[in-house]
């Protein structure tokens, strides 16, 4: 039935049934925040999946619940940057003009850089207009540490960090003699070459290094001669730092050939790669992230996987982080009664939290950098409660690391803005 | 040392006749209608997604029939309706408009398929090892890969020379201006060739689909060293473009496998630098870490030295 | 005289023009977006200078743009360090010579030949290049580019660029100075023979010039333009990637050209200036924004081989005959059903897409669900479809009366 | 030694040799028309004259240079111009422009992208005098492309001539005209090349006895004679060989 409607936006409609139900006399100001991620082009499909999440966690976690900061609702304000970096500035001056003033980001860490520089530059000129970046899934570590700025808060686990945990349970694996390293030919595919050889290195120095490879990105038809040379080099496992399509191929290719080793990796889950894998995959994919995947600890996060699966059938909390940071912003805004950027950030500091599966984590002032449980999860369908792509398939978390063990050095010396 | 390079070999040579299935249909359409199709590769992307639906509900083998049909209609209808009409303003407004076709595809598969990779498998039947070497299994897939495109090649090769539209597509590839005269219908022989050349980008999709993983960049990865072959091949010749596909799927394949770069060269020189070079890049840059841009490095070198190609004849 | 009074007039508005936008648009993103068009138009007309004028199509024009930009940045960054010391206002410039220079070593050997051959070196120097500037991290900063800032410089009488705005007037003076040159360039003798050439190269050598000496000519002053647009680019973002000198961006450039018009000289603004706003504007309201850039584009090859330039230019008959009074009706009676057709096709494709079960159209709440909904739409579109196609016959006689002469009917 | 001089010159396309030794020599001032039959290699005689293809043995001098190895370009500038059998203009620009394309490099403007050629009075007064002198006055900011067939022929006649060259190549100039059209282009091309030199290739004989000086048979690739319009018409050998044919139809 066509129904004429006074809202054009779909999101103030939402809010408009929200405030009816809610009862609230007087319509308050929406608090907006930018979510800013590629939701067109080869990379939507993570983008939008993390759009859904994070709207879903506005509407579940506040809006439905009578709003923040005394009835505010959420607004979130999808910004598309087609993960490049030249694109993001044109949406971060789209943001600037709106007068939104939380960004959230997470794909791509060359985005992220980009982005961070940005912000600091404009808050540097633009005193009282400052932005916030909150950033839920780049995890190179230079954001943190030499490049580390007071308006970027980073809510996943660095990849030194991973590589720490996911090292630590190679390690244990008296199996694995050789390893083999393959990555895409940029700084986050380097990053773990360098840091794998190393702690590995560290930790078992009888474990052979049998090869280290880049390859550039998303221009590989096939894999299968990379996969030979693993072969041919004789390694009993491999570390791969690839996202996206480079990942699926680099996994089928390894699988095609018959070669029965596990792959350790950091992306390899969700998004239509868990069915890409299907059986093929099961046992033999590792992956390195946190907030376990399976068993799911609590039954509020249990709960919190059904309304979103009711909601979006066709997708998955793949990134439960994003809850996490969203209702670590709102509790800083709470905290200090105030949405301004500087006045969040200074919450934000230290605040230590309780997330949905029953965890606390750790938001350190000294670089912005969170600290949480890591887990290793293996892809299988077997004890999968909420499995992945609706396949059966998902992540069972193996091996677990308590936050208080992720903590590593920083080298951030932050320069402070004076209020 | 030795298995690495026969599996090496061989991954060239699945590599090298995949390459071909697409440059083949290529070569035949710029021979007859002068065009270079950019969406070419395009059409092959086509023919994997079809193909994955079609497997969905009947099976690898129906794809495998009636994916590169459909592909083939709608590139004769690409030609129709579209290419015929731009025809009028010349080379570059052809050019232009595959260019855009291929952007159009690209946009039109995600709206239709979404931007996730699909889970497009090979049929179970193939699902075994052929043949174990050294302890490395060769798929029993990628030998059906060598088979359907050296089929493809024989049977093309067969219609080339013993059929009267072989015949007539041979004149063309060497007299292009001279088949309009013979009062053959050209328009309908152009939208045949355009649907045949795509129909085989279709196939060559359908057979790659699996093993190459089917995702909407799966064009972009493979059009432009498409191109690359048929340029390097020689315009318009079907041989230049089977040695040139060889070549650079051996070429690449040899690069990816091999180990050297730059720190060996400079060993041998007995050269070295500090880690803090401007140049460091440079001075530690591997040959597999640039085996994909090799075709490239290598059309620039033959369009230099060679603007003709390696059999070609004509150069426009 | 008169002529020139009136071109002279035409550039003062133009400059006017590009000086006043601010007055009106003031929010930073309309800023943002007139920097963007400052520098896609140079980029445009720059690479107008090669296919339009000089017909070579060119498949990796960005190469110049990028590496222009990348000097440019890694200028600003000397800047800062106090290595050089001169005023930002020149970067654009050191961008220019630098894809000056880096068009005088490729365009060396790639302009022997024009036409097919040279869109192929053109392609695989596009993408020897982009792959290169992964690989060569120090000078190309990998995927995350290099950053410079801008305000590091000695003060332009009091200003230190560091708002947008301020950039806005650099790039604008800028834009107003390359299209300048370039227009005086088509009026030159290269200028001439590049379009001599680009009609007939064999023809042009009787005459006594050498085609490939007049290509490269042509070639050299597009990737001087394409460097001042990429250090303008460097000036506005402060960065540069990549993606500044890959294929994406080459075919960006070319839509834009193409679009617009290649023949006439006006053509590639208006594609910059129309493909500017469609990425900033549309690309808010689809995420299908690219597929309906697709159809735009192939609609254009298709059926505007002269692009928008060349649609209003067809208008010059009837314009100065007086007679352009007469196609309004017609062309009113044509555009309202298409119009609706296009509006009700968009319609279609949004709700076959939505995530929701309900999609909002035009103050309209459309359910995916319904198929009552669908069948509306649908209805409207063929509706409107057929209502235009008969509309055709009524706006093609209105043509033919608006632009034949009276004495020449019968012929 | 006239102004252009052909000693030996061989032309080999793979095995076969197309021009087998042909030696001429053209004086300053002379009409000089070059008949032969279909195939005979008058049209590759041109191309090597004019530079676009290379002899593969013998020289050829053009007032005291050698040419053979030159490109079409350095021979243009050495005062040499041609016209084409097929219609070879510039299609996409209008008349005016294209004939003061062709005073360009005679004028001096050379590669300049420093000239604006709207303020250069004296070139485009001197293209529009060529323009009057083919009759196209009237057209000339008309797109090239779109002028009537016998139109673009004097046009390309006016490109030839407008950079002034001494010596004026001509590749069947009527061919495909009308009788009347043939007949003005004569007029026209006697009017334009007065005091130059010519050298034409023509299949019409009426035009080639009206027009010509001398004249040189070329059959198979070798000069069979060279002389005065009568005395080719008296040849035996020529009329055996070419005349008697295409004389009969002609």
């Amino acid at each position: 039935m066509i129904k004429i409607k006074l809202f054009s936006k779909f999101n103030s409609l939402l809010i408009c049934t929200l405030l009816c139900l809610g009862n609230i006399s007087q319509a308050q100001e929406p608090v907006r925040i930018a979510f800013m991620d590629p939701l067109s082009g080869t990379f939507a499909s993570i983008g939008t999946s993390g759009l859904k999440q994070i709207q879903f966690a506005a509407d579940y976690l506040f809006n439905s619940r009578g709003g923040i900061l005394g009835g505010r609702m959420i607004e979130i304000v999808p910004l598309d940057n087609k993960q490049s970096p030249t694109e993001t500035q044109l949406q971060f001056r789209r943001a600037v003009s709106e007068g939104l003033q939380i960004i959230f980001q997470g794909n791509s860490s060359a985005v992220a850089n980009t982005l961070s520089t940005t912000i600091s530059r404009f808050n540097r000129r633009n005193p009282g207009k400052e932005v916030l970046q909150i950033n839920y899934s780049a995890v190179d570590p230079i954001l943190t540490e030499d490049n580390c700025s007071f308006w970027h808060f980073r809510f996943d686990a660095h990849a030194v960090m991973k590589l720490n945990v996911l090292t630590d349970y190679i390690a244990m694996n008296k199996d694995i003699k050789s390893m083999y390293i393959i990555g895409q030919d940029y700084s986050f595919g380097h990053v773990v070459a360098d840091t794998a050889i190393r702690l590995l290195n560290e930790k078992r120095p009888d474990i052979e290094i049998v090869g280290s490879e880049f390859h550039p990105i998303g221009q590989v038809k096939d894999f299968t001669p990379y996969v030979t040379k693993i072969v041919s080099s004789g390694a009993d496992a491999v570390i791969t730092g690839n996202y996206g399509a480079d990942m699926v191929s680099l996994a089928r290719s390894i699988i095609d050939s018959g070669l029965d080793i596990p792959i350790y990796t950091f992306y390899a889950a969700y998004d239509g790669i868990t069915a890409t894998l299907g059986i093929d995959g099961k046992d033999r994919i590792h992956l390195i992230h946190n907030e376990t995947s399976n068993p799911i600890p609590t039954e509020r996060r249990k709960e919190y996987i059904r309304a979103f699966k009711a909601r979006n059938p066709n997708n998955d909390v793949t990134q439960p982080r994003l809850a996490n940071a969203l209702s670590m912003v709102v509790a800083a805004m709470e905290k200090a009664s105030s949405t301004d950027p500087y006045d969040i950030a200074i919450a934000l500091e230290d605040m230590r939290f309780t997330t949905l599966g029953g965890e606390e984590i750790w938001m350190r002032g000294e670089d912005h950098q969170i600290f949480q449980s890591l887990h290793v999860s293996v892809h299988t369908d077997e004890g999968i409660e909420f499995d992945a792509d609706n396949s059966g398939f998902g992540l069972r978390s193996i091996y677990h690391v308590p936050a208080e063990e992720t903590i590593v050095e920083t080298s951030c010396q932050m320069r402070r803005p004076r209020r | 040392m030795l298995e690495v390079f026969i599996f090496a070999t061989l991954n060239g040579l699945v590599t090298g006749l995949l390459l071909f299935m697409l440059a083949s249909g290529l070569t035949l359409i710029f021979s007859m209608m002068g065009v270079l199709n950019f969406a070419h590769a395009s059409f092959y992307m086509l023919g994997a997604y079809f193909a994955y639906s079609i497997s969905l509900t009947m099976g690898f083998w129906l794809g495998l029939i009636f994916a590169p049909l459909i592909v083939g209609v709608l590139g004769a209808m690409v030609e129709r309706y579209g290419l015929r009409r731009v025809h009028k303003s010349g080379h570059v407004a052809e050019l232009v408009f595959t260019f855009g076709a291929a952007f159009l595809i690209e946009e039109s598969i995600q709206f239709f398929w979404g931007p996730a990779t699909k889970n497009y498998r090979s049929p179970d039947i193939l699902d075994f090892p052929l043949f174990t070497l050294f302890g490395q299994e060769f798929s029993a897939y990628r030998g059906f890969m060598i088979f359907i495109s050296m089929a493809i090649f024989i049977v093309l090769f067969r219609v080339l020379t013993h059929s009267r539209i072989g015949i007539i597509i041979q004149a063309a590839i060497t007299h292009p201006h001279t088949v309009a005269n013979l009062g053959h219908n050209v328009p309908l022989i152009f939208m045949g060739v355009f649907g045949v050349g795509t129909a085989l980008a279709g196939l060559a999709g359908v057979i790659a689909g699996p093993v190459l993983t089917t995702f909407p960049g799966m064009a972009a990865v493979l059009g432009s060293i498409v191109f690359v072959i048929v340029v390097i091949g020689g315009l318009g010749s079907l041989a230049g473009a089977f040695i040139a596909s060889l070549l650079i799927g051996l070429l690449q394949s040899y690069a990816i496998a091999s180990s050297v770069g730059m720190p060996d060269l400079l060993d041998l020189l007995g050269v070295s630098f500090e880690a803090d070079h401007p140049l460091n890049d440079l001075w530690t840059v591997t040959l597999p870490q640039i085996a994909p841009i090799l075709p490239f490095l290598l059309l620039v070198l033959v369009l230099i030295f060679r603007p003709t190609g390696l059999l070609g004849k004509r150069e426009e | 005289m008169m002529a020139s009074i009136a071109k002279l007039s035409l550039w003062a508005g133009y400059l006017l023009v590009l000086l006043a936008l601010p007055q009106f648009f003031d929010s930073i993103l309309s800023i943002s977006i007139f920097n963007q068009m400052a520098i896609a138009i140079i980029f445009a007309l720059s690479y107008n200078m090669l296919l339009g004028q000089g017909g070579m199509l060119s498949f990796g024009h960005a190469v110049y743009f990028g590496l222009g930009g990348f000097l440019a940045v890694h200028t600003l960054i000397l800047i800062e360090n106090g290595s050089v010391y001169f005023s930002i206002i020149f970067i654009p410039l050191v961008g220019g010579i630098f894809g000056l220079l880096a068009a005088i070593f490729i365009g060396s050997f790639s302009t022997r030949k024009a036409g097919t051959v040279f869109a192929m070196i053109s392609l695989g120097i596009g993408e020897l290049i982009a792959a290169s500037s992964l690989i060569f991290v120090s000078f190309f900063g990998g995927e995350a580019g290099v950053s410079g800032d801008r305000t590091f410089g000695p003060l332009f009488f009091g200003v230190d660029f560091a708002q947008d705005l301020e950039i806005y007037y650099l790039a604008a003076i800028w834009v107003f100075i390359a299209t300048v040159f370039m227009y005086l360039f088509t009026q030159t003798p290269a200028g001439r023979m590049a379009n001599a050439v680009r009609d007939n190269p064999e023809r042009a050598e009787f005459i006594g010039y050498s085609a490939r000496r007049v290509r490269f000519i042509s070639f050299c002053a597009s990737g001087l333009f394409a460097g001042i647009a990429g250090g303008l680019f460097a000036l506005n973002y402060e960065f540069i990637t990549e993606e500044n000198l890959n294929a994406a961006t080459s075919g960006r450039v070319l839509l834009m050209a193409y679009i617009g018009g290649l023949g006439y000289f006006i053509g590639p603004i208006i594609g910059a200036v129309v493909l500017t706003l469609m990425n900033s504007l549309l690309s808010n309201y689809s995420e299908l924004w690219l597929l309906y850039l697709g159809v735009l584009f192939l609609l254009t090859v298709m059926f505007l081989p002269r692009g928008f330039a060349g649609l209003i230019m067809m208008h010059q008959v009837a314009w100065l005959r007086g007679t352009l009074r007469r196609l309004a009706l017609p062309y009113l009676i044509t555009g309202i059903p298409a119009f609706i057709f296009i509006l009700a096709s968009i319609a279609m494709i949004e709700l076959s897409h939505t995530d929701g079960e309900v999609f909002h159209y035009l103050g309209v709440s459309l359910e995916r669900g319904s198929s009552i909904d669908w069948m509306l739409i649908g209805g409207i579109a063929i509706a409107a479809f057929l209502a235009t196609r008969k509309s055709l016959q009524q706006l093609k006689d209105a043509w033919e009366d608006a632009n034949t002469l009276p004495g020449d009917e019968d012929s | 030694m006239g102004i252009l001089t052909l000693t030996a010159v061989h032309k080999n396309f793979g095995e076969t040799e197309i021009i087998r030794g042909v030696s001429l020599d053209i004086e300053q001032g002379e009409k000089h028309a070059i008949i032969g039959p279909n195939g005979a290699g008058k049209s590759t005689l041109f191309h090597l004259i004019s530079g676009l293809h290379r002899v593969t043995t013998g020289t050829i001098t053009f007032k005291q240079n050698e040419i053979q190895n030159k490109t079409p370009y350095e021979v243009s500038r050495l005062g040499l111009t041609r016209s084409f059998q097929v219609t070879n203009i510039f299609a996409r620009m209008n008349v005016f422009e294209n004939v003061r394309c062709a005073l360009l490099w005679s004028s001096g403007y050379r590669y300049s992208f420093w000239h604006l050629l709207g303020s250069q009075g004296e070139i485009n007064d001197r293209a529009m005098e060529v323009l009057d002198q083919i009759g196209l006055k009237n057209k000339a900011l008309f797109p090239a492309g779109e002028l009537a067939y016998a139109q673009q022929r004097a046009l390309e006649l006016g490109i030839a001539i407008a950079g002034g060259a001494e010596l004026i190549m001509l590749d069947e100039p009527v061919a495909g005209m009308s009788h009347s059209e043939a007949s003005n282009a004569v007029d026209l091309i006697r009017r334009v090349t007065a005091g130059k030199t010519l050298i034409m290739v023509e299949h019409d004989m009426n035009i080639v006895f009206d027009l010509a000086d001398r004249i040189s048979v070329l059959v198979y690739g070798e000069i069979i004679a060279s002389d005065k319009p009568e005395n080719i018409r008296a040849n035996s050998r020529v009329q055996e060989a070419y005349l008697g044919e295409v004389g009969s139809n002609a």
